[in-house]
């Protein structure tokens, strides 16, 4: 295993080319910063970390040779996945059998730690996701007729499963559920059918490339609702993009960059002085997800079966993104945190945990 | 909502029609398809905006600035990728075309990195206008209606009443006998790629504008579509090229609007559509079938 | 006027034309002849620059291997092609008004150009606005002489302007290229109807497998065995 | 076995033998055929999801699975192949370019295909109960590979291969000859198209889990790509031409190759990749491998 | 001799155009057919409605006793009539003996699952084919050319090739459409004792043509066609010598001359 030479290595796979990239690229950068950051203090039992990162396309393919690489060529003892579910599906029963423990940083697909006691991930599934922002818009913001516009991949169809569920439980309406696919710029003919439904509210279960496009056209078609959505909200390019009609706005997300704990303000201070941006809730993941494979590391060594009971036995970790504490079924426990566009900025509203 | 969605539809369809012009045009002197002209729609977004950011142009320099680079980009792609292959077999040239799509995407990735961005602010604001108390249009949108059929009138006054009109006519008709004519097919050719990128870019730049969003590969859908719109209108006929980009964007407008719980989604509609209509027209519907035997 | 020296060309690596030399003096009409394949329009492709090739073409004194098509149009060498070549989907005034693509003539001298083609071709005239694919085998043949006309060319090269033609038509075109030379014209005519093409030739040249095998006046040329056997059918 | 073979390297070769019976199925229709085909991924992922759908959700025995998706690709595939013979021959590029896209919006729209979510936990298949290694299944995919090379080389050298021939050069010609080019530009299909149904099937079991994304238009371009390249109408080229573009970008990542920032380096990857294909059909136009006088040798008696 | 072919009332439209009027024809068996006319008159356009090429929009035809109206193109030439085109389509990269032996495709039996196999059936079939196609390039005098690739012959020798295509699996009947055009005489001759050789085999030929002395002195028969009517049938002499045709296609009187004979 990696732990022969005087470093000891930790792979990452995810999309560094494609149309995805930037979020692979985020997510790398976040696992490089803590590694650096232990790194910086001395490393772990006097031997320094180092991340190995593989491009895979955002194919589950190629994240299936990535990680075959990682484990065979470069011996890492642990895989951070910083990848969509196409390719963490594809990976997870192979990590599995190879015995090497990996946690998935920000994939929200039920499935993907349904494999065994190898695989983690540090934020909860989509369904979570869906049934708080339920509970919010129905026993908070009080919407009884709410339209959906959902992506058209796992990660929207499984958010808003659980989403739609829960409003009709608590006894509101959907008014009306159309999907988009990921790269859509022109909402005009979704948002002119929306509309016709004279809804109280819009939940956009999608990333703030599309989100961003949907609440500017709502707003130029004279759609004036509450609009409402999920982490893929979560980037500094939502603002950017939607401009001021992302005023607002309020979705879900795991992280806040105003969140006063000390262990958040060090990695956005750290975060701005490399990348002169802001971190995002991706990046906050990827950091959190190797924030648990180095503390795992610090008490057991590389030894992989140790690693990964260490890594399941993770218990109120503070984490950039809330407590890290997991479940027995891999899944982590910890608070959804909801957030508004406020002056032209994400503002925390409140937050609370779901199961 | 109906006569909304018409509307949505045919602003939707000018832009198609406006980058499947160009491919049309190529089409008929080279008889060649031209699979980088979705990079070339991005190019003109792009230049655009580097336009307004970077040099101080305002809206309507910019967007004339995107055109002319977009427009020499083409011609550089033609020169580069297709002249040195002239005479081989189809395949080829679609193979670097290809190639050079992939180069382009790559490179704008590489400086741009694969962000999406907002269009540069100028004093121009996207704003809706309001036609009747429920129908509504951007002001963006209606500018791309409006430039875009300006720009088809000239173009079929430029084919139609000039000598360099004319002489793009007869070399799609017969290239050789063109130059025997004393026609400079290379000229011509590069004139073709200059004018059908710089709609292109036309499409490109307000589409960027309307969306306020920009980004490397922008162009790839957008120019598989307009490959589907310039079949459907039947490969090098303008007019069945306007016609196709209409149909297409209203289809796909309708069907976004009133269809639910399809298995094929929006983005394939347009080649069902296609294949519907070939298979009732196996020559598109302005195309000329028949070879002589 | 026109003077081939040592001229090859070769499709690959099999050579279509080697070595040939020819001449054409101005105001005369010379006749090149020879079997299919012989190398004929591969000659007159090489002369109107459609195809590269080796040696030397002067034209007035002036080098024209190297140039293009389009520039070769400009010295006044106008090619009427082998299979008439007229744009189908133009009609016969756009095809005509192509022909004078390449020439500086204003507006007027243009049309004034135009009236003599319709004057010599009184069919083209009454079709003036038919697509030129649409037309018969015959009348696309006028049509392609009559659109090189409009470019009033120095040098006419005309690249068997009978072939696939009926008899009928065939006089026609033979009565027309008379008429031409009466006016004056220097003209190359490349035939396969060696009686026909000799008929209206001052001097004639014979070309198998790429060379020349014989070259003198029409009259002498008419009672030489070979081209009796070969060409005339005897 | 498992132990000294490094398994990084056995997938890679897997998914190359997986790539190089994709673009013989595509030189098939393209290049023997004469059928320009940007749509092959579609009958790639038919035969992937196929298998999947038998294994998974009606519980069918793996190799059993396989065989039907491959008899299920060959039909499909004459069916999806029948549209593009109506149609003018420079609309068949675009035609079947459409067929993918509407093929992958199927796949990730339909039920049957598990939708967005795709289709996981595709079983491997066993011997005797026991589940085939990564090196057995490799051994697998190469008798498979050697069959289909076979296939392939007799097919074009027998009366299909002859009509196939004349239909690509000139149709009008072949039909005059008593060539019902009908049924032979759709056997092509339905035989291209079956070759690719046995790289879907194989890539399923493989990877275990497959959704639509691995099969759309860049799959389709990027093999046409590779089998142009490497020249139409050729074993060789096939061979050669997926080999190298396969392997390519899997050197970069084997010598950590770091001359530039390493940041960019998967992006100029891509940058040279396209480059590649402009600078071969400039100084190649024919492939690799591909002739220019084909006959077929044994014709000529001494 | 009986009738081989009966067309009758034969029709096809173009748009507006009428290009093959009400045609009716029988040709014999062993006959040598002559189709001349103007221009555009559908002599072509006749071609491609016997061999299938377009469906006429009326009349009826029938081949040896078949009712071949609606056949597809493959099906006619497996009922045994082959045909050369107006410009000439032979597949330019490949051998003249891979074209040739394409002629012989309707007789080869052995299908994809024998020849991967490597049966003997599909052996031996190549092996005939190969012999065949062998035999006629004697006849022909093209062995030398049998490794050409055939875009690279000469006009003549391709046109040769072309009816060596049509000629080597023995047809019942034989199109040729404009065999001669830009040959010279000397080739005309030739070409013409070909045709005679094809007809000694038990072929049946129809022959389009504008040499007139060629058709003349070739052909049993010569029909014309003017404007897709069919205005003259019958012996060649005297067809020439009808006023109607020589109004309409041979012209005046000088033109004897020009016809070279
Ligand atoms: N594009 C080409 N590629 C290869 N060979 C060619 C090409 N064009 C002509 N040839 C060959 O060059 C030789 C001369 O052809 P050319 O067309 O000049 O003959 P020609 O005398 O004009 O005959 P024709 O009377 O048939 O018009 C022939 O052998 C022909 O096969
Ligand atoms: N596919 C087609 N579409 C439209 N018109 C056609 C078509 N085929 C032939 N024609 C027209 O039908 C008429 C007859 O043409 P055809 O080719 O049969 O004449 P032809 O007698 O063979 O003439 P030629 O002696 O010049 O070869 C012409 O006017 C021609 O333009
Ligand atoms: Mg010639
Ligand atoms: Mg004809």
């Amino acid at each position: 295993q990696g732990g022969g030479g005087d470093t000891i290595k930790i792979g990452w796979f995810g999309p560094l080319t494609g149309p995805t990239s930037t979020d692979g690229i985020h997510s790398r950068d976040a696992a490089q910063l803590a590694i650096d950051q232990v790194n910086k203090q001395g490393g772990v039992k006097g031997k320094k970390l180092e991340l190995v990162a593989e491009d895979d396309q955002g194919k589950p393919e190629e994240a299936l040779k990535a990680v075959q690489k990682l484990i065979n060529n470069d011996r890492v003892v642990a895989l951070i996945d910083g990848a969509y579910s196409g390719p963490s599906k594809t990976v997870a029963p192979k990590v599995q059998k190879a015995k090497i423990p990996m946690v998935a940083a920000y994939v929200v697909h039920p499935d993907v730690t349904k494999g065994g006691d190898y695989v983690n991930r540090v934020i909860y599934t989509g369904p979570v996701q869906g049934k708080a922002m339920a509970d919010y818009a129905v026993n908070d913001l009080k919407k009884k007729n709410i339209a959906v516009l959902y992506v058209d991949i796992d990660y929207g169809k499984s958010i808003y499963g659980a989403f739609k569920e829960e409003v009709q439980k608590l006894g509101s309406k959907i008014a009306i559920d159309r999907p988009f696919n990921m790269g859509d710029k022109n909402f005009s003919s979704l948002l002119t059918a929306v509309k016709a439904k004279n809804p109280d509210a819009l939940y956009v279960v999608g990333y703030y490339n599309e989100a961003s496009a949907i609440v500017k056209q709502a707003k130029e078609t004279g759609l004036n609702v509450q609009f409402l959505g999920v982490d893929g909200f979560d980037s500094p390019k939502y603002l950017e993009l939607g401009q001021q009609n992302t005023e607002g706005s309020t979705f879900t997300t795991s992280f806040y960059g105003s969140d006063p704990r000390e262990v958040v303000q060090q990695f956005v201070k750290e975060w701005k002085a490399k990348h002169q941006s802001e971190p995002d809730m991706l990046s906050s993941q990827s950091y959190d997800a190797a924030k648990v494979i180095i503390e795992a590391l610090k008490k057991t060594g590389p030894d992989s079966k140790a690693l990964a009971k260490a890594i399941n036995e993770t218990k109120d970790l503070e984490g950039t993104s809330g407590k890290i504490t997991f479940g027995p079924d891999h899944e982590v426990i910890k608070p959804v945190i909801f957030m508004t566009v406020h002056d032209g900025k994400f503002q925390f509203v409140k937050s609370k945990i779901y199961k | 909502m109906l006569a909304q969605q018409l509307l949505n539809g045919i602003a939707l369809g000018f832009t198609y029609i406006l980058i499947a012009v160009g491919l049309t045009m190529i089409y008929g002197v080279l008889k060649l398809l031209h699979f980088a002209h979705g990079v070339i729609y991005t190019v003109g977004a792009f230049s655009a905006m580097i336009g307004i950011l970077y040099l101080n142009m305002n809206f309507i320099v910019a967007i004339l600035f995107g055109m002319i680079i977009a427009g020499i980009a083409g011609v550089l792609v033609e020169r580069l990728a297709y002249r040195p292959l002239r005479g081989t077999h189809p395949i080829t040239t679609l193979i670097s075309g290809v190639g050079i799509a992939i180069f382009v995407e790559s490179l704008f990735q590489a400086i741009f990195t694969s962000d999406p961005r907002g269009f540069p602010a100028t004093g121009m604001k996207v704003e809706p206008i309001h036609i009747t108390s429920s129908i509504s249009l951007t002001n963006s949108k209606l500018y791309i209606i409006i430039v875009g059929l300006v720009c088809l009138l000239l173009l079929y006054a430029f084919l139609k009443w000039t000598k360099m009109g004319v002489a793009i006519q007869a070399v799609s008709q017969d290239m050789r006998a063109a130059s025997l004519m004393g026609v400079n097919v290379n000229q011509v050719v590069a004139v073709t790629f200059f004018i059908g990128s710089a709609l292109a870019a036309l499409a490109g730049a307000f589409v960027a504008y309307d969306f306020n969003s920009l980004f490397p590969t922008m162009g790839s859908i957008p120019g598989l579509k307009a490959f589907c719109v310039v079949v459907l209108g039947g490969l090098g006929s303008i007019p069945g090229t306007i016609i196709g980009g209409l149909i297409l964007g209203i289809v796909e407008s309708l069907s976004e609007g009133y269809l639910t719980g399809m298995v094929i989604d929006k983005d394939a509609i347009a080649f069902v559509i296609l294949i519907l209509i070939l298979l009732l027209k196996p020559s598109g519907l302005f195309g000329k079938q028949v070879e002589k035997v | 006027m026109l003077e081939i020296e040592q001229l090859s060309v070769s499709y690959g690596r099999i050579q279509a034309v080697r070595n040939i030399s020819l001449k054409v003096e101005s105001g005369e009409v010379v006749t090149l002849i020879g079997s299919n394949g012989a190398g004929k329009t591969t000659t007159v492709h090489a002369i109107t620059g459609v195809i590269p090739a080796q040696g030397s073409i002067r034209y007035e004194g002036k080098e024209l291997c190297g140039l293009s098509a389009h520039q070769i149009v400009r010295e006044g060498i106008v090619l009427v092609p082998e299979g008439r070549r007229v744009f189908p989907r133009l009609n016969v005034e756009e095809n005509l008004y192509m022909g004078a693509y390449a020439s500086k003539m204003g507006s007027a001298e243009r049309d004034q150009e135009m009236e003599r083609v319709f004057q010599l071709f009184p069919r083209l005239a009454e079709r003036k606005t038919q697509l030129a694919g649409t037309m018969s085998g015959g009348e696309q043949q006028m049509l392609a002489i009559g659109r090189a006309l409009m470019a009033k060319p120095k040098l006419l090269i005309l690249d068997e302007p009978s072939m696939g033609l009926a008899p009928i038509v065939v006089k026609d075109i033979f009565d027309t290229i008379r008429q031409i030379k009466q006016e004056g014209l220097t003209m190359l005519l490349i035939e396969q109807n060696a009686m026909m093409a000799l008929s209206v030739a001052d001097r004639g040249y014979g070309l198998e497998h790429g060379e020349i095998v014989f070259s003198d006046h029409v009259e002498n040329l008419r009672d030489q065995d070979v081209v009796k056997k070969a060409y005339l059918g005897k | 076995m498992e132990g000294w073979i490094n398994p990084y390297y056995l997938d890679i070769i897997v998914f190359l033998f997986i790539n190089i019976i994709l673009g013989l199925g595509l030189n098939l229709i393209t290049g023997y055929a004469g059928q320009v085909s940007l749509g092959h991924a579609a009958f790639y992922g038919i035969g992937a999801y196929s298998t999947a759908i038998f294994s998974v959700k009606i519980g069918l025995n793996p190799w059993l699975s396989i065989l039907l998706a491959v008899i299920i690709t060959f039909l499909l595939s004459a069916i999806l192949g029948l549209p593009s013979l109506r149609v003018r021959e420079d609309f068949l590029a675009i035609t079947t370019l459409g067929l993918g896209l509407i093929a992958q919006s199927f796949f990730k729209n339909a039920k049957i295909t598990g939708g967005a979510y795709g289709i996981d936990g595709i079983p491997m298949p066993s011997i005797f109960g026991h589940e085939l290694t990564d090196v057995e299944y490799l051994l697998l995919v190469f008798i498979v590979l050697l069959v289909l090379i076979y296939v392939l080389h007799r097919l074009s050298r027998s009366k299909l291969g002859q009509a196939w021939t004349a239909i690509q050069e000139d149709e009008v010609v072949a039909q005059s000859m008593g060539i019902n080019t009908l049924y032979y530009k759709v056997l092509a299909f339905a035989i291209g198209g079956a070759f690719a149904g046995v790289a879907g099937a194989l890539f399923a079991h493989k990877v275990s889990f497959i959704s639509s994304d691995t099969f759309g238009f860049t799959l389709s371009a990027t093999l046409l790509s590779m089998v142009v390249i490497g020249g139409l109408g050729t074993i060789r080229g096939t061979l050669f031409g997926v080999s190298v573009l396969y392997l390519l970008p899997e050197v970069f990542r084997i010598f950590d190759i770091k001359i530039i920032d390493p940041n960019y380096i998967d992006t100029y990857k891509m940058i040279l990749y396209g480059l590649l294909m402009v600078i071969m059909m400039r100084y190649r136009p024919k492939g690799v491998f591909g002739r220019k006088i084909r006959h077929q040798k044994r014709a000529v008696k001494d | 001799m009986d009738a081989l072919l009966e067309m009758k009332g034969i029709t096809k439209r173009f748009g507006g155009l009428t290009a093959v009027d009400q045609v009716d024809l029988i040709v014999k068996k062993g006959e040598i057919l002559g189709l001349i006319g103007p221009n555009g008159a559908g002599k072509t356009t006749f071609f491609n409605i016997l061999t299938g090429i377009y469906r006429p929009d009326q009349g009826n035809i029938q081949f040896n006793g078949t009712d071949i109206t609606g056949f597809k193109p493959y099906q006619i030439a497996n009922q045994g009539i082959f045909r050369t085109f107006q410009n000439i389509r032979l597949l330019k990269d490949y051998s003249v003996l891979d074209n040739i032996k394409l002629g012989l495709f309707r007789q080869t039996k052995a299908g994809a699952w024998s020849s991967i196999f490597g049966l003997r059936r599909s052996r031996e079939e190549e092996k005939k084919v190969a012999e065949e196609s062998w035999a006629l390039l004697e006849r022909l005098g093209l062995t030398d050319l049998a490794n050409e690739a055939a875009g690279n012959l000469s006009y003549g020798n391709q046109r040769r090739v072309e009816i060596a295509r049509a000629l080597v699996s023995h047809p019942e009947m034989i199109l040729l459409d404009e065999p001669a055009a830009g040959m010279n005489s000397e080739e005309v001759e030739s070409l013409s004792a070909l045709v005679r050789q094809i007809r000694q085999q038990g072929t049946t030929v129809i022959l389009i043509e504008h040499n007139v002395g060629m058709v003349v002195e070739l052909c049993d028969r010569l029909v014309v066609l003017d404007h897709g009517v069919k205005i003259a049938d019958g012996d060649p002499n005297q067809v020439v010598a009808n006023p109607a045709v020589i109004e309409a296609y041979i012209g005046g009187q000088e033109v004897t001359e020009v016809v070279g004979d």
